[in-house]
């Protein structure tokens, strides 16, 4: 199990390589990618900070509680941060198990809780060289 | 005691700074450590009750500080 | 939108490129993988066969079910046939959608219908040399 | 008319056959195919009712055959 932030770009094969488990039947995965468009405005990249050390916190405490709940401690949660240009992917999860439907669950709730519970942010690049922070629940629906 | 606030992303760029000094008494609490804040040039663009974290975990109004605590606030969340 | 039998690897990277798509904020996927133990039997491998034109027409059905509740077309689902060893790959999906939600259950909703409905068997092959058919809802949960 | 019933992993294996040909009367039903079925050596090793496909479509018992149809036995299916 391990959950952290990274500052390059996020490897979604070594991540399931390093899950890959001896009698493991599934393996599911989640990558959130950097949109060209949000709310209507054409998007050239995202730059994302993070409160590195309370982020890694929460990220693992996630990770943890996904173990507990789910039973499989087969779990790799990436974020990462600084600029991170359209079609790239700022966050990688991956949970392998014995069966689909808790690997698929697990994944689900990784990525629910790590929206609402760790501190990281996105400032928007526009084409038109302006920039906004960006908000959950603000604007268009997020992915 | 001096209590060091970290900042981020918008509210860094509200307050013009990475991170602030706040002077308060002893066993002050979150909402004393807001109420300073909320004094410093730039704080009245921050939202009425910024989270705030302590020691790396959120923390409500009435937690109370002692020297040497990593205090943060928190805008809101957006990874992913 | 693609959906077929294969006879080699399942490369998931390349499934991931492929429904790469501008404006998709989400990419889910599952892999099924041959587990080393079933029900209590040290497994070699799986032999897989499928009625193929009948398997490839179920499957792109399931796809375009997908396609049209969960609204994306960026969808490609890969089931692999012959001898596959233990570790290795036997099904591959990929999901990508512009929001997180849907492209996890489009992936569900996928490997829960092919599960039921594609005519594919697998002929289990055990370290002790001994094999045998393999039927869904038989013996230990199947992933 | 001759209709051939592609057999597959299990059934391949209780029949001895990939597949095998059945003679039946103009539209006969599935029903009557698998009638038919039931007389061949190992078909007592079958299921009650096994699945039928017709033209890559799971059939009923009541599907009315013809001439050329695609059709096989569809053991239970064990995918993924």
């Amino acid at each position: 199990m391990r959950a952290g932030i990274v500052t390059r770009q996020i490897d979604l094969a070594a991540l399931m390589s390093e899950v890959s488990k001896d009698g493991h039947g599934a393996v599911a995965s989640f990558m959130g990618i950097v949109r060209s468009v949000n709310d209507g405005k054409s998007v050239t990249g995202i730059d994302y900070s993070a409160y590195d050390a309370m982020a890694e916190k929460e990220m693992s405490a996630i990770a943890a509680e996904a173990a507990s709940r789910f039973l499989t401690d087969a779990i790799v949660v990436e974020h990462r941060t600084g600029y991170v240009t359209v079609g790239e992917a700022s966050v990688g999860i991956v949970v392998s198990h014995e069966r689909r439907a808790p690997a698929l669950d697990a994944v689900r709730y990784i990525i629910e809780e790590l929206k609402v519970r760790v501190p990281i942010w996105k400032c928007e690049h526009y084409a038109d060289g302006s920039r906004d922070w960006v908000h959950a629940g603000t604007g268009a629906p997020r992915t | 005691m001096t209590i060091t606030v970290q900042l981020f992303a918008s509210y860094a760029e509200v307050l013009g700074a990475k991170s602030i000094q706040i002077e308060l008494p002893e066993s002050a609490t979150v909402k004393a450590l807001m109420a300073a804040v909320s004094k410093f040039p730039g704080a009245n663009r921050l939202p009425p009750h910024p989270l705030v974290a302590v020691n790396l975990s959120y923390a409500n109004q009435d937690v109370v500080l002692k020297a040497g605590d990593e205090v943060a606030l928190i805008p809101p969340v957006a990874g992913g």
